[in-house]
């Protein structure tokens, strides 16, 4: 499956001129507000009509301005979650839930109420209306609207911003089996990158109704040049691992090119391949290897390069392996230890600090 | 000013003759008689009420409306029976008539025989024929005698009883033949000046619709004087 | 109540009544179907379909009963096409009363629904077709239990207009007692004698009270209906 | 134009221009009133006051025109009390034109305001209310621009009820020419006559063409203040 | 000001019994999805009416079941943001702003058209209707409308949940002025537990209806019984700390009762007080004082407590001063460095891992 968009729309004052590839897997859009993304994600489900370009989807065509061609949203089979929740307020959460099954062709399968009822915490509530739902009741609902229509993809426009970190560790999983075991590609809209570390295999960066970057995950958000559009808090690595072993005190371990990493218990049997993201600022780097301290990983790296930031903050590209880490020190860190350009050091990063909500399977 | 109250079937006589009568400030309200005697009976500024019939003419009369004296027998009418244009059936009228069987199904057009005074004449004439039991059946009452002549004028409805003034009117329709005056009461439309609105100029108005001039109006209209009356 | 009524009164009643529901149930689908083309497409001629439905509402109703007549009539362009073809006949018939009265309630069926697709956020709409569902389904199942308080609206204002309708309704197809007398023919005939008042008085309280109980079951399925689209 | 039109027909027209638009606009505050009352306030007596706003449409209009002339005649409880306290006359005057007509149009224009009252987000008064305005403030900002579009529906509803209401005006204000005589008396008139059917044709004609005029204008009110609710 | 809030309502199956006082600052409601926020916040809007209860605002009585009072909304100067916009859709930008600021009270002082716009990013939208507007657009309208008109307290329904964190970035600084300036005071519910350390100076626990914990943000967030609700990757301790000097490298130096730490550049005057809030998983441990390593801040700790979690991981509470940390480490690291109460460590914060998000006027 693989989604392309190549399109240009004028609303108002905002011109939307974009053009992306979604392969397989969870593609996110990431921009600020009322850089396009709903806009994107509209056009894709044929809710708004590009002025000009093309949209396919595993090579059928969606929308084509030159032959004049717009298939009708009702036969494009996406499942859209809306920013805006628009759940049906006349049918109960049951039948706002089940209104596409009876739509799907008899051939797709899929979750079955039951199970997406359950994931989505939404059993004691299926006989509500939306009405008297929360905020957050409403969103799953939503979420759940889409999955059971059986889809052959899903957009997901913010799904889970109104819902609280407890739930969202809940959906993520799901989401990510989704993306593994049907390999039901999606379309994601988030402000929350690690959100989309987790999640997206390739990420598509959004400013100003342009696309000013996409590509594979790990590269995107380890780009150092991305830091400034995501923010610097946000900025990290993405780096491809795989299962070791999993030993007896909680801990996996884990191998990629720049050596081994100790996680917190990752459900995946060995040799599983785990992406594993590392945040710049949970990188501390350090000229010995640390000894008698709580980080259990410690890696040998070289600095690639340092950019500087605004303040005092700079960031750090560092060669771990065949892969590259990011970290975010001080001026004054990075005066005191001398780096530059080639230096050998060490990274210590906490296992803990590579939490769970920052492993993706992929 | 003169304002008059004439049931609606005067309509055409009526602008005529306030033309030609050369009189100013003459209004005619045109409806039904019994709006019109209702209208009077609450207060409305008539000063002349020419009925259709004599009954509305009673009640106004009765709730003490009318300027005592000034109340006469303006016109007699006559009821017709019509055809439909393009019918070429010859039905004289009489006790053995075969009404029925000529309407063969279709629709006898009267006005409401139990409520507008020319279907009442009506009624009463077939009645009085012993026709009325085998063809109320097939008796379509409009509103008013002008809607039955245009049931029939239109060959909704192949037969019809209108008056005989709404016929000569109605250039489509053909009369088949007159009812004799003593089949039904008297057809008359009585005219009085209404209490209140008893003006020099309202009693001339009355009075010059008792002119030749006036007649010739209304005959040349179809309508006929009471006995007596030349 | 049987005595008070003479049979030929009940009759109307009867007729009344049928004739009503009849003009609301044969209209509403087309009612439905024309405020939706006059809320949402665009076409040549929508001003024209706007302009023609509301005209009975503009014309005295004599007028209407009078084109009806030309037009329905045995000798009208369409009502001899129905009657050769389908053997149907409205004039002079219970059925012309109804198609008289659906007419004379039509613009007030149309404007209701009309205002309510209106006010169906469309938004909503979009999501179910996003959902699989082609337009038809769409329209089915959100669209019109979202405007069913305007339906049940402009369905009772429309029965409740034919109740009173009288001046089409003779003009077309008469005053035949027990075919076409509708309750206002009966009145109305009743108000043409002097002295008849009384007698008019129990039909309009009749006429009334069968009025009021539709106006009240409306209200309790406008009701129900609302507390749906509100989603509680 | 001017000599196809007899200068009692000019007056017919423009009287009952006069009437419609007076009856409409006298009767738009109360209607939204009453349409606000039957939407939201809960109190004994609401399904009477519903009962009483439809019962123009369910009479035979003759019928509201007697019991208007019965109520507001120069002899009737109101109207002789109007006429000594503010020596206003109602009963064979424009100004019972105007009441007839408001009367009779009153029940449309309550429908469709109340539909479109029915039809706000509550939510959004509430919003209103939280940023400190008061109930009427917020009726006034709130509530009345999302229900324009309603608003002006009923009012075209009511206006074009007006222009072609005929049984109750006649009935109640006769048909007195330059005052009481409205396009449809005069078209009634004309249908009296044999062979009147042109001269009422032509009177048709106007009464469509200025109904027609009021229709487009207002599809193109309601469709700006109908953009204007969807908020784009 | 001071909200003082005791009611319980039925809605359906859910039972709202809540208890809190709320004191002068931001008071945050922090529960899950379908636990009650929004029913409390609009309880006090005055937009539902408790079953029994009573609310008072600054000693005023906003509602008494006892007495039979319910002050409309209209006047009770309650600034709402809701989670669900509600923007009128016929007034255009610059309308919905200013829709309050005619029935603000003529004294009543607050920002501008002008500032509020700027604030937001919206000078450029003030023509706009919301139909036109991105759902983070949206959002920002909701809060500037709330601002403008002139309330005494605000209450802030998940105000920022669409945004992205660049534009959080810059209002969050603002809702802080909000706090610290004008006293203006602020009823938040986030599910954000950054954002609620960052702002809150009271927190209110809601589950399931009911209060479950309420006190001042400090200690309520730094409370290891409380990570289980709120979720491990958000433990952490907010610490009271003074401005002391800024040095010229963008850093400036906070003292606090446990020493001294260096951050990236804070905007307030020396001898101002701030918060600060170190998360548990930003604070690795170490037996030495570490050397030649990027992170800047290390301080002389003491172990309070160990607490297991699920999994390999554990919260350790440290004395520090009069302050506590917490840290979140591995049973390996633990049984590695023989941790046990009493034993003097060093914790090793980097200076960036207390990123501005975190940093709090207080
Ligand atoms: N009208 C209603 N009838 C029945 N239950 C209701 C009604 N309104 C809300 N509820 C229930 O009350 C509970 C609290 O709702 P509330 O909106 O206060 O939650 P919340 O904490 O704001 O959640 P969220 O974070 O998802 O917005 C929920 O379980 C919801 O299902
Ligand atoms: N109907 C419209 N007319 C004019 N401009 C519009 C219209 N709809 C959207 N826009 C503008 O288009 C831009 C993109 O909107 P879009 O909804 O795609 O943003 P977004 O990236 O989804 O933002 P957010 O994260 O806030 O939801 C915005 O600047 C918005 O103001
Ligand atoms: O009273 Mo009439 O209109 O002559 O039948
Ligand atoms: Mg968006
Ligand atoms: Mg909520």
């Amino acid at each position: 499956m693989s989604l392309s968009v190549s399109i240009t729309r004028q609303q108002g004052d905002f011109t939307l001129d974009a053009a992306f590839d979604a392969p397989e897997g969870i593609t996110a859009l990431l921009g600020k507000s009322g850089s396009g993304k709903t806009s994107i994600v509209n056009a894709v489900a044929g809710l708004v009509r590009p002025d000009r370009g093309r949209i396919t989807l595993d090579g059928e065509v969606l929308f084509d301005s030159a032959r004049g061609m717009h298939v009708p949203p009702s036969r494009r089979r996406l499942g859209y979650v809306f920013q805006d929740g628009r759940l049906f307020p006349h049918f109960n959460v049951r039948q706002n839930l089940t209104y596409g099954l009876r739509f799907a062709p008899s051939g797709a399968t899929g979750p079955d109420l039951a199970s997406v009822c359950d994931m989505l915490g939404l059993s004691h509530l299926t006989d509500r209306r939306p009405g008297a739902l929360s905020g957050g009741e409403k969103q799953r609902v939503a979420i759940g609207r889409a999955l059971l229509s059986r889809p052959r993809m899903l957009l997901m426009d913010e799904p889970l911003a109104s819902l609280d970190s407890a739930r969202k560790a809940e959906i993520l999983p799901y989401l990510e089996r989704l993306r593994d075991d049907t390999g039901l590609p999606i379309l994601y809209v988030s402000h929350s990158v690690p959100e989309i570390a987790r999640l997206a295999t390739t990420v598509v960066l959004i400013d100003a109704g342009k696309v000013t970057g996409a590509g594979p995950a790990e590269r995107i958000l380890s780009d150092p040049s991305v830091v400034r559009q995501i923010g610097l808090r946000e900025a990290g690595a993405v780096i491809p691992t795989r299962v070791l072993e999993h030993h007896d005190d909680g801990l996996s371990e884990l191998v990629f090119s720049g050596g081994r990493l100790l996680l917190p218990r990752i459900d995946k049997p060995p040799e599983t391949p785990v992406r594993v993201r590392i945040l710049a600022h949970d990188v501390i780097l350090s000229l010995h290897a640390p000894q008698g301290m709580s980080a259990l990983n410690t890696l040998p790296v070289t600095v690639l390069s340092l950019r500087e930031g605004d303040g005092p903050g700079m960031i750090a590209q560092l060669q771990c392996g065949d892969d590259r880490l990011l970290a975010r020190i001080t001026r004054r860190s990075a005066t005191a230890m001398d780096l530059s350009p080639g230096k050998p050091l060490f990274a210590v990063i906490k296992s803990v600090a590579v939490a769970r909500a920052d492993v993706g399977a992929g | 000013d003169v304002t008059v109250f004439a049931a609606a079937s005067l309509k055409t006589a009526l602008d005529n003759i306030v033309e030609v009568s050369g009189q100013p400030g003459v209004t005619v309200s045109y409806a039904g008689s019994s709006a019109l005697a209702r209208q009077i009976e609450h207060g409305a500024p008539a000063q002349v009420f020419i009925s259709a019939n004599t009954a509305w003419m009673d009640h106004v009369e009765d709730s003490g409306l009318i300027a005592p004296g000034t109340r006469r027998d303006l016109l007699t009418n006559r009821l017709a029976l019509i055809a439909a244009p393009g019918s070429d059936v010859a039905l004289p009228i009489g006790p053995d008539m075969d009404l029925a069987g000529v309407l063969n199904g279709g629709r006898l057009a009267m006005a409401l025989v139990d409520a507008v005074p020319a279907g009442i004449y009506g009624k009463a004439a077939l009645t009085a024929l012993g026709q009325w039991d085998s063809v109320q059946p097939q008796v379509a009452q409009a509103d008013n005698v002008r809607a039955a002549l245009r049931l029939v004028a239109l060959g909704e409805a192949p037969l019809g009883i209108v008056y005989a003034t709404d016929a000569v009117a109605e250039p489509r329709v053909r009369v088949l033949g007159l009812f004799d005056t003593a089949l039904h009461p008297a057809i008359i439309y009585p005219a009085a000046l209404v209490k209140g609105g008893d003006t020099p100029e309202a009693r001339a108005f009355l009075e010059y619709l008792s002119t030749d001039a006036a007649r010739a109006i209304f005959k040349a209209n179809g309508f006929s004087f009471p006995e007596g009356q030349p | 109540m049987t005595d008070w009524l003479s049979p030929t009164e009940w009759q109307a009643v009867a007729l009344s009544l049928k004739v009503s529901l009849w003009a609301t149930l044969v209209s509403l689908p087309l009612g439905v179907l024309v405020a939706f083309a006059l809320a949402r497409w665009e076409f040549r001629g929508r001003q024209l379909l706007n302009g023609l439905v509301h005209l009975p509402l503009i014309l005295p109703p004599v007028v209407t009963g009078y084109l009806l007549l030309i037009v329905f009539g045995r000798q009208g362009p369409i009502g001899a096409w129905l009657d050769q073809l389908f053997g149907v006949t409205l004039a002079f018939r219970w059925t012309g009363a109804v198609l008289a009265a659906a007419i004379m309630a039509f613009p007030l069926m149309v404007r209701a629904i009309r205002l309510a697709i209106e006010a169906v956020d469309p938004r909503l709409e979009q999501a179910a077709e996003t959902l699989g569902a082609s337009r038809a389904w769409v329209f089915a199942t959100v669209t019109l239990p979202l405007i069913l308080p305007g339906v049940i609206a402009g369905s009772v204002l429309a029965f409740a207009k034919a109740m009173g309708e009288f001046g089409a309704t003779i003009t077309f197809v008469s005053n035949i007692p027990g075919q076409t007398q509708t309750l206002p023919s009966a009145i109305y005939t009743f108000l043409q004698v002097p002295g008849g008042e009384a007698s008019a008085l129990r039909l309009v309280l009749v006429s009334v009270a069968v009025a009021m109980l539709a106006l009240l079951a409306s209200e309790l399925l406008a009701r129900r209906a609302m507390r749906r689209v509100s989603g509680t």
